[in-house]
Protein backbone atom coordinates (compact mmCIF):
# COMPACT_ATOMS: atom_id res chain seq x y z
CA UNK A 1 0.00 0.00 0.00
CA UNK A 2 1.66 3.34 -1.07
CA UNK A 3 -0.19 6.91 -0.96
CA UNK A 4 2.33 9.40 -2.89
CA UNK A 5 2.07 13.49 -2.96
CA UNK A 6 4.15 14.90 -6.27
CA UNK A 7 4.82 18.18 -6.66
CA UNK A 8 5.79 17.60 -10.32
CA UNK A 9 4.08 15.79 -13.10
CA UNK A 10 4.11 12.41 -12.44
CA UNK A 11 3.16 9.51 -15.37
CA UNK A 12 0.40 7.59 -14.27
CA UNK A 13 0.76 4.27 -16.51
CA UNK A 14 4.65 4.15 -15.76
CA UNK A 15 4.05 4.76 -11.89
CA UNK A 16 1.53 1.59 -11.90
CA UNK A 17 3.73 -0.68 -13.91
CA UNK A 18 6.36 0.18 -11.56
CA UNK A 19 4.24 -0.54 -8.41
CA UNK A 20 3.48 -3.68 -9.65
CA UNK A 21 6.40 -4.93 -10.75
CA UNK A 22 7.97 -3.89 -7.32
CA UNK A 23 5.40 -4.74 -4.62
CA UNK A 24 2.82 -7.13 -6.61
CA UNK A 25 3.96 -11.50 -6.46
CA UNK A 26 3.47 -11.95 -9.85
CA UNK A 27 0.73 -14.43 -10.73
CA UNK A 28 -1.44 -13.98 -8.11
CA UNK A 29 -4.05 -11.35 -8.50
CA UNK A 30 -5.97 -11.56 -11.78
CA UNK A 31 -7.58 -7.88 -11.69
CA UNK A 32 -6.28 -4.20 -11.36
CA UNK A 33 -8.46 -1.68 -11.82
CA UNK A 34 -7.82 2.20 -11.66
CA UNK A 35 -8.87 5.52 -11.93
CA UNK A 36 -6.80 8.38 -13.40
CA UNK A 37 -8.42 11.83 -13.27
CA UNK A 38 -6.37 14.60 -15.38
CA UNK A 39 -7.12 17.96 -15.60
CA UNK A 40 -9.66 19.46 -18.21
CA UNK A 41 -9.02 23.03 -19.80
CA UNK A 42 -12.53 23.66 -18.99
CA UNK A 43 -14.86 23.86 -15.68
CA UNK A 44 -18.46 25.48 -15.11
CA UNK A 45 -18.36 26.67 -18.52
CA UNK A 46 -15.32 28.56 -18.47
CA UNK A 47 -11.48 28.06 -20.20
CA UNK A 48 -8.90 27.08 -17.39
CA UNK A 49 -5.72 27.88 -18.16
CA UNK A 50 -3.85 26.86 -15.02
CA UNK A 51 -4.80 24.92 -12.06
CA UNK A 52 -3.54 24.77 -8.28
CA UNK A 53 -3.39 22.52 -5.58
CA UNK A 54 -3.19 22.73 -2.33
CA UNK A 55 -3.03 20.28 0.54
CA UNK A 56 -2.59 20.12 4.18
CA UNK A 57 0.85 18.28 4.61
CA UNK A 58 0.63 15.38 7.26
CA UNK A 59 -3.71 15.38 7.09
CA UNK A 60 -3.45 14.58 3.70
CA UNK A 61 -1.26 11.58 3.82
CA UNK A 62 -3.16 10.23 6.88
CA UNK A 63 -6.52 10.47 5.23
CA UNK A 64 -5.65 8.76 2.18
CA UNK A 65 -4.04 5.85 4.31
CA UNK A 66 -7.04 5.83 6.35
CA UNK A 67 -9.13 5.33 2.53
CA UNK A 68 -6.53 2.89 1.80
CA UNK A 69 -7.41 1.03 4.93
CA UNK A 70 -10.41 1.19 4.57
CA UNK A 71 -10.88 -0.24 1.33
CA UNK A 72 -8.38 -3.22 2.49
CA UNK A 73 -10.89 -3.55 5.21
CA UNK A 74 -14.04 -3.99 3.80
CA UNK A 75 -13.03 -5.82 0.01
CA UNK A 76 -10.49 -8.62 -0.70
CA UNK A 77 -8.11 -6.75 -2.00
CA UNK A 78 -3.96 -7.10 -2.51
CA UNK A 79 -2.62 -3.85 -2.91
CA UNK A 80 -3.81 -0.57 -3.74
CA UNK A 81 -1.83 3.01 -4.70
CA UNK A 82 -3.53 6.45 -4.14
CA UNK A 83 -0.85 9.41 -6.11
CA UNK A 84 -2.23 13.02 -6.29
CA UNK A 85 -0.47 15.99 -7.69
CA UNK A 86 -0.15 18.83 -5.76
CA UNK A 87 1.35 22.63 -7.18
CA UNK A 88 0.87 24.09 -9.99
CA UNK A 89 -0.54 22.36 -13.62
CA UNK A 90 -1.36 22.28 -16.52
CA UNK A 91 -4.51 20.91 -19.25
CA UNK A 92 -3.95 17.09 -19.44
CA UNK A 93 -1.82 17.03 -16.72
CA UNK A 94 -2.81 13.65 -14.58
CA UNK A 95 -4.01 14.66 -11.02
CA UNK A 96 -4.79 11.70 -8.83
CA UNK A 97 -4.00 7.65 -9.72
CA UNK A 98 -5.67 5.03 -7.57
CA UNK A 99 -5.12 1.79 -8.80
CA UNK A 100 -5.95 -1.85 -6.91
CA UNK A 101 -5.02 -4.99 -7.08
CA UNK A 102 -6.75 -7.89 -6.29
CA UNK A 103 -7.90 -11.76 -7.42
CA UNK A 104 -10.81 -11.18 -8.73
CA UNK A 105 -12.56 -8.18 -10.15
CA UNK A 106 -15.58 -6.80 -8.54
CA UNK A 107 -13.12 -6.62 -5.69
CA UNK A 108 -11.14 -4.04 -7.50
CA UNK A 109 -13.21 -2.60 -9.33
CA UNK A 110 -15.73 -1.34 -6.08
CA UNK A 111 -12.50 -0.56 -4.45
CA UNK A 112 -10.70 1.59 -6.84
CA UNK A 113 -13.86 3.46 -7.05
CA UNK A 114 -14.02 3.62 -3.05
CA UNK A 115 -11.17 5.03 -3.07
CA UNK A 116 -11.90 8.01 -5.50
CA UNK A 117 -15.21 8.82 -3.87
CA UNK A 118 -13.60 8.96 -0.02
CA UNK A 119 -10.73 11.06 -1.34
CA UNK A 120 -12.86 13.73 -3.04
CA UNK A 121 -14.83 14.06 -0.10
CA UNK A 122 -12.84 13.97 2.54
CA UNK A 123 -8.76 13.70 1.45
CA UNK A 124 -7.74 18.05 2.30
CA UNK A 125 -7.01 19.28 -1.29
CA UNK A 126 -8.13 22.16 -2.51
CA UNK A 127 -8.06 23.63 -6.42
CA UNK A 128 -7.65 27.22 -7.27
CA UNK A 129 -8.02 28.09 -11.34
CA UNK A 130 -6.64 30.32 -13.22
CA UNK A 131 -9.30 31.60 -15.66
CA UNK A 132 -8.42 34.57 -18.54
CA UNK A 133 -10.54 36.50 -16.21
CA UNK A 134 -8.52 35.84 -12.85
CA UNK A 135 -8.22 33.09 -10.36
CA UNK A 136 -10.90 31.45 -8.37
CA UNK A 137 -11.50 28.50 -5.55
CA UNK A 138 -13.33 25.86 -7.25
CA UNK A 139 -15.99 25.25 -4.30
CA UNK A 140 -17.36 22.20 -5.20
CA UNK A 141 -16.58 19.48 -6.55
CA UNK A 142 -18.07 18.53 -10.10
CA UNK A 143 -20.50 15.71 -10.85
CA UNK A 144 -19.53 12.13 -10.37
CA UNK B 1 -1.47 26.49 27.14
CA UNK B 2 -0.68 26.41 23.37
CA UNK B 3 -2.85 25.97 20.57
CA UNK B 4 -1.90 26.12 17.38
CA UNK B 5 -4.59 27.41 14.43
CA UNK B 6 -3.99 26.57 10.20
CA UNK B 7 -5.80 28.18 7.70
CA UNK B 8 -6.16 26.99 4.45
CA UNK B 9 -7.05 27.64 0.48
CA UNK B 10 -9.72 30.63 0.30
CA UNK B 11 -10.25 30.85 4.27
CA UNK B 12 -6.29 31.35 4.53
CA UNK B 13 -6.76 34.16 1.86
CA UNK B 14 -10.02 35.39 3.23
CA UNK B 15 -8.41 35.60 7.07
CA UNK B 16 -5.20 36.64 5.81
CA UNK B 17 -3.10 34.55 7.42
CA UNK B 18 -2.10 30.96 7.39
CA UNK B 19 -0.98 30.40 10.69
CA UNK B 20 -1.99 31.13 14.52
CA UNK B 21 -0.63 30.78 18.08
CA UNK B 22 -3.14 31.07 21.11
CA UNK B 23 -2.30 30.37 24.29
CA UNK B 24 -5.66 30.34 26.49
CA UNK B 25 -5.70 29.79 30.28
CA UNK B 26 -7.94 26.26 29.30
CA UNK B 27 -9.94 24.29 26.63
CA UNK B 28 -11.70 26.44 24.07
CA UNK B 29 -14.28 25.10 21.70
CA UNK B 30 -13.13 25.98 18.22
CA UNK B 31 -15.61 28.59 17.42
CA UNK B 32 -13.67 30.33 20.24
CA UNK B 33 -10.84 29.69 18.79
CA UNK B 34 -11.78 31.36 15.27
CA UNK B 35 -13.23 33.87 17.22
CA UNK B 36 -10.52 34.86 18.86
CA UNK B 37 -8.05 34.88 15.79
CA UNK B 38 -9.69 36.49 13.14
CA UNK B 39 -12.45 39.41 13.00
CA UNK B 40 -13.59 37.64 9.86
CA UNK B 41 -16.71 35.73 10.34
CA UNK B 42 -16.99 32.09 9.76
CA UNK B 43 -18.48 30.73 6.77
CA UNK B 44 -21.12 27.82 7.04
CA UNK B 45 -19.26 25.26 5.36
CA UNK B 46 -16.34 25.78 7.22
CA UNK B 47 -14.26 22.34 8.12
CA UNK B 48 -12.41 21.68 11.12
CA UNK B 49 -10.00 19.29 12.13
CA UNK B 50 -7.86 18.51 15.19
CA UNK B 51 -4.16 16.98 14.73
CA UNK B 52 -5.65 16.01 11.58
CA UNK B 53 -8.71 14.57 12.58
CA UNK B 54 -11.92 16.11 11.00
CA UNK B 55 -14.09 17.57 13.90
CA UNK B 56 -17.03 19.53 14.13
CA UNK B 57 -17.24 23.27 14.99
CA UNK B 58 -18.25 22.57 19.40
CA UNK B 59 -14.80 20.23 19.64
CA UNK B 60 -12.62 21.23 22.28
CA UNK B 61 -9.05 21.96 21.70
CA UNK B 62 -6.68 21.57 24.78
CA UNK B 63 -3.40 22.13 24.81
CA UNK B 64 -0.40 21.13 22.23
CA UNK B 65 -3.30 20.47 19.41
CA UNK B 66 -3.04 21.80 16.32
CA UNK B 67 -6.14 23.23 14.94
CA UNK B 68 -6.88 23.38 11.28
CA UNK B 69 -9.51 25.48 9.05
CA UNK B 70 -10.89 24.75 5.40
CA UNK B 71 -12.98 25.10 2.96
CA UNK B 72 -15.05 22.12 1.13
CA UNK B 73 -12.20 19.71 -0.10
CA UNK B 74 -12.08 19.76 -3.80
CA UNK B 75 -9.13 17.01 -5.00
CA UNK B 76 -9.33 14.38 -7.27
CA UNK C 1 -12.98 3.85 -30.46
CA UNK C 2 -10.84 0.35 -30.67
CA UNK C 3 -10.58 -2.95 -30.37
CA UNK C 4 -7.40 -5.20 -30.49
CA UNK C 5 -6.37 -8.87 -30.74
CA UNK C 6 -3.44 -9.34 -29.84
CA UNK C 7 -1.58 -13.02 -30.10
CA UNK C 8 1.92 -11.72 -28.75
CA UNK C 9 2.09 -10.27 -25.03
CA UNK C 10 1.40 -6.45 -24.83
CA UNK C 11 2.13 -4.00 -22.17
CA UNK C 12 -1.39 -2.73 -21.01
CA UNK C 13 0.28 0.31 -19.57
CA UNK C 14 1.94 1.73 -22.13
CA UNK C 15 -1.03 0.62 -24.73
CA UNK C 16 -3.27 2.70 -22.66
CA UNK C 17 -0.98 5.83 -23.06
CA UNK C 18 -0.05 5.45 -26.90
CA UNK C 19 -3.84 5.34 -26.90
CA UNK C 20 -4.81 7.98 -25.15
CA UNK C 21 -2.03 10.32 -27.22
CA UNK C 22 -2.61 9.20 -30.42
CA UNK C 23 -7.17 9.36 -29.70
CA UNK C 24 -7.70 11.60 -26.80
CA UNK C 25 -7.81 15.16 -27.40
CA UNK C 26 -6.18 17.00 -24.94
CA UNK C 27 -7.78 18.47 -21.89
CA UNK C 28 -11.10 17.29 -22.73
CA UNK C 29 -11.46 14.45 -20.44
CA UNK C 30 -11.61 14.55 -16.81
CA UNK C 31 -11.13 10.91 -16.44
CA UNK C 32 -9.67 7.36 -17.40
CA UNK C 33 -10.82 4.11 -15.59
CA UNK C 34 -9.33 1.01 -16.87
CA UNK C 35 -9.21 -2.40 -16.22
CA UNK C 36 -6.22 -5.56 -16.43
CA UNK C 37 -6.88 -8.79 -16.18
CA UNK C 38 -4.09 -10.67 -15.73
CA UNK C 39 -2.63 -14.34 -15.79
CA UNK C 40 -3.01 -15.68 -12.36
CA UNK C 41 -0.72 -18.96 -11.52
CA UNK C 42 -3.43 -21.00 -9.62
CA UNK C 43 -7.36 -21.47 -10.46
CA UNK C 44 -9.58 -23.71 -8.58
CA UNK C 45 -7.19 -24.73 -5.92
CA UNK C 46 -4.62 -26.17 -8.49
CA UNK C 47 -1.47 -24.72 -10.11
CA UNK C 48 -1.97 -23.24 -13.99
CA UNK C 49 1.64 -23.80 -15.85
CA UNK C 50 0.03 -22.05 -18.62
CA UNK C 51 -2.83 -21.20 -20.25
CA UNK C 52 -4.30 -21.20 -24.18
CA UNK C 53 -6.84 -18.88 -25.40
CA UNK C 54 -8.72 -19.48 -28.04
CA UNK C 55 -11.24 -16.67 -30.09
CA UNK C 56 -13.77 -17.15 -32.98
CA UNK C 57 -11.65 -14.42 -35.27
CA UNK C 58 -14.27 -12.12 -36.68
CA UNK C 59 -17.08 -12.80 -34.37
CA UNK C 60 -14.98 -11.60 -31.42
CA UNK C 61 -14.15 -8.37 -32.73
CA UNK C 62 -17.74 -8.08 -33.99
CA UNK C 63 -18.38 -8.71 -30.03
CA UNK C 64 -16.14 -6.60 -28.90
CA UNK C 65 -17.22 -3.89 -31.17
CA UNK C 66 -21.04 -3.87 -29.88
CA UNK C 67 -19.80 -3.97 -26.17
CA UNK C 68 -17.65 -0.86 -26.88
CA UNK C 69 -20.93 1.07 -29.06
CA UNK C 70 -23.30 0.13 -26.30
CA UNK C 71 -21.01 1.35 -23.77
CA UNK C 72 -21.13 4.75 -25.96
CA UNK C 73 -25.04 4.54 -25.74
CA UNK C 74 -25.66 4.23 -22.11
CA UNK C 75 -23.05 6.57 -20.56
CA UNK C 76 -21.63 9.80 -21.84
CA UNK C 77 -17.85 8.64 -22.87
CA UNK C 78 -15.64 10.06 -25.21
CA UNK C 79 -13.22 6.70 -25.96
CA UNK C 80 -13.12 2.87 -25.32
CA UNK C 81 -10.01 0.66 -25.52
CA UNK C 82 -10.14 -3.27 -25.80
CA UNK C 83 -6.96 -5.34 -26.33
CA UNK C 84 -7.45 -8.86 -25.23
CA UNK C 85 -4.70 -11.45 -25.70
CA UNK C 86 -5.24 -14.90 -27.42
CA UNK C 87 -2.65 -18.04 -27.92
CA UNK C 88 -0.15 -19.37 -25.28
CA UNK C 89 0.25 -17.20 -22.38
CA UNK C 90 2.00 -17.28 -18.62
CA UNK C 91 1.57 -16.50 -15.13
CA UNK C 92 1.37 -12.82 -14.58
CA UNK C 93 0.75 -11.75 -18.54
CA UNK C 94 -1.56 -9.25 -19.11
CA UNK C 95 -5.08 -11.14 -20.48
CA UNK C 96 -7.35 -7.78 -21.30
CA UNK C 97 -7.34 -4.09 -20.82
CA UNK C 98 -10.39 -1.97 -20.97
CA UNK C 99 -10.24 1.47 -20.42
CA UNK C 100 -12.80 4.39 -20.96
CA UNK C 101 -11.89 8.17 -21.02
CA UNK C 102 -14.73 10.46 -20.14
CA UNK C 103 -15.14 13.87 -18.77
CA UNK C 104 -16.53 13.06 -15.55
CA UNK C 105 -15.44 9.98 -13.64
CA UNK C 106 -18.75 8.33 -13.18
CA UNK C 107 -19.30 7.40 -16.53
CA UNK C 108 -15.84 6.26 -16.93
CA UNK C 109 -16.25 3.68 -13.86
CA UNK C 110 -19.57 2.42 -15.27
CA UNK C 111 -18.87 2.03 -18.71
CA UNK C 112 -15.44 0.41 -17.75
CA UNK C 113 -16.59 -2.34 -15.90
CA UNK C 114 -19.78 -3.32 -18.24
CA UNK C 115 -16.98 -3.41 -21.10
CA UNK C 116 -15.40 -6.36 -18.72
CA UNK C 117 -19.06 -7.78 -17.31
CA UNK C 118 -20.14 -8.09 -21.13
CA UNK C 119 -16.88 -9.03 -22.71
CA UNK C 120 -16.71 -12.06 -19.91
CA UNK C 121 -20.36 -12.92 -20.43
CA UNK C 122 -20.36 -12.50 -24.46
CA UNK C 123 -17.06 -12.07 -26.46
CA UNK C 124 -16.16 -15.73 -27.99
CA UNK C 125 -13.18 -16.56 -26.04
CA UNK C 126 -12.32 -20.12 -24.43
CA UNK C 127 -9.07 -20.50 -21.95
CA UNK C 128 -7.47 -23.71 -21.86
CA UNK C 129 -5.32 -24.70 -18.95
CA UNK C 130 -1.82 -26.73 -18.40
CA UNK C 131 -1.69 -28.01 -15.13
CA UNK C 132 0.54 -30.24 -13.77
CA UNK C 133 -2.12 -33.40 -14.09
CA UNK C 134 -2.54 -32.32 -18.10
CA UNK C 135 -4.67 -29.52 -19.72
CA UNK C 136 -8.39 -28.63 -19.13
CA UNK C 137 -10.63 -26.66 -20.70
CA UNK C 138 -12.22 -23.45 -17.88
CA UNK C 139 -15.88 -24.05 -18.08
CA UNK C 140 -17.06 -21.26 -16.86
CA UNK C 141 -15.75 -17.84 -15.53
CA UNK C 142 -14.33 -17.32 -12.19
CA UNK C 143 -16.82 -15.05 -9.14
CA UNK C 144 -16.88 -11.39 -10.06
CA UNK D 1 -27.62 -24.48 -50.91
CA UNK D 2 -24.17 -24.55 -48.95
CA UNK D 3 -23.99 -23.73 -44.79
CA UNK D 4 -20.45 -23.78 -43.36
CA UNK D 5 -20.65 -25.42 -39.62
CA UNK D 6 -17.27 -24.63 -37.62
CA UNK D 7 -16.95 -25.53 -33.93
CA UNK D 8 -14.72 -24.01 -31.48
CA UNK D 9 -12.50 -25.06 -28.24
CA UNK D 10 -13.75 -28.27 -26.15
CA UNK D 11 -16.58 -29.09 -28.75
CA UNK D 12 -14.28 -28.87 -31.52
CA UNK D 13 -12.05 -31.42 -29.44
CA UNK D 14 -15.33 -33.93 -28.65
CA UNK D 15 -16.56 -33.41 -32.14
CA UNK D 16 -13.18 -34.09 -33.43
CA UNK D 17 -13.09 -31.37 -36.19
CA UNK D 18 -13.15 -27.75 -36.51
CA UNK D 19 -14.95 -26.97 -40.11
CA UNK D 20 -17.98 -28.85 -41.80
CA UNK D 21 -19.37 -28.37 -44.91
CA UNK D 22 -23.53 -29.27 -45.16
CA UNK D 23 -25.51 -28.90 -49.22
CA UNK D 24 -28.84 -29.32 -47.78
CA UNK D 25 -32.21 -29.31 -49.79
CA UNK D 26 -33.89 -26.49 -47.60
CA UNK D 27 -32.79 -24.41 -44.50
CA UNK D 28 -31.87 -26.58 -41.22
CA UNK D 29 -32.62 -25.74 -37.80
CA UNK D 30 -29.35 -25.11 -36.04
CA UNK D 31 -30.25 -28.62 -34.37
CA UNK D 32 -30.85 -31.15 -37.27
CA UNK D 33 -27.23 -29.30 -38.67
CA UNK D 34 -25.64 -30.67 -35.35
CA UNK D 35 -27.02 -34.07 -35.84
CA UNK D 36 -25.89 -33.88 -39.36
CA UNK D 37 -22.81 -33.07 -38.72
CA UNK D 38 -21.73 -35.32 -35.87
CA UNK D 39 -23.01 -38.40 -34.06
CA UNK D 40 -21.73 -36.55 -30.84
CA UNK D 41 -24.61 -35.18 -28.75
CA UNK D 42 -24.77 -31.89 -28.48
CA UNK D 43 -24.34 -30.76 -24.82
CA UNK D 44 -27.08 -29.02 -22.96
CA UNK D 45 -24.81 -25.21 -22.40
CA UNK D 46 -23.87 -25.30 -25.88
CA UNK D 47 -23.89 -21.76 -27.86
CA UNK D 48 -24.54 -21.06 -31.84
CA UNK D 49 -23.92 -18.38 -33.62
CA UNK D 50 -25.25 -17.79 -37.40
CA UNK D 51 -22.78 -15.17 -39.61
CA UNK D 52 -21.61 -13.84 -35.65
CA UNK D 53 -24.61 -13.58 -34.36
CA UNK D 54 -26.00 -15.29 -31.37
CA UNK D 55 -29.20 -17.31 -32.27
CA UNK D 56 -30.70 -19.90 -29.99
CA UNK D 57 -30.71 -23.75 -31.31
CA UNK D 58 -34.21 -23.61 -32.91
CA UNK D 59 -33.31 -20.91 -35.82
CA UNK D 60 -32.95 -21.91 -39.37
CA UNK D 61 -29.92 -21.84 -40.92
CA UNK D 62 -29.42 -20.64 -45.07
CA UNK D 63 -27.72 -20.46 -47.57
CA UNK D 64 -24.47 -19.09 -47.23
CA UNK D 65 -24.92 -18.89 -43.73
CA UNK D 66 -21.84 -19.38 -41.45
CA UNK D 67 -22.82 -21.82 -38.63
CA UNK D 68 -21.23 -21.74 -35.17
CA UNK D 69 -21.46 -24.27 -32.00
CA UNK D 70 -18.86 -23.73 -29.16
CA UNK D 71 -19.11 -23.94 -25.10
CA UNK D 72 -19.87 -21.03 -22.43
CA UNK D 73 -17.13 -18.38 -22.86
CA UNK D 74 -15.05 -17.78 -20.35
CA UNK D 75 -12.65 -14.60 -21.97
CA UNK D 76 -11.50 -12.08 -20.03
Amino acid sequence: MAVEIHAQAFDPWQAMQHYQQQHITPGKHGACASFIGSMRDFNEGDDVKTLSLEHYPGMTEKYLEKICDEARSRWDIMDCLIIHRVGEMHPNDPIVLTAVWSAHRGAAFDACRYLMEELKSRAPFWKKETLKQGERWVDHNTQE
Amino acid sequence: MTITVKFFASLRERVGKAEARLTPASGMSLQEIWQQTTPVAMPDNTLCAVNMEYVDHNHIARDGDEVAFFPPVTGG
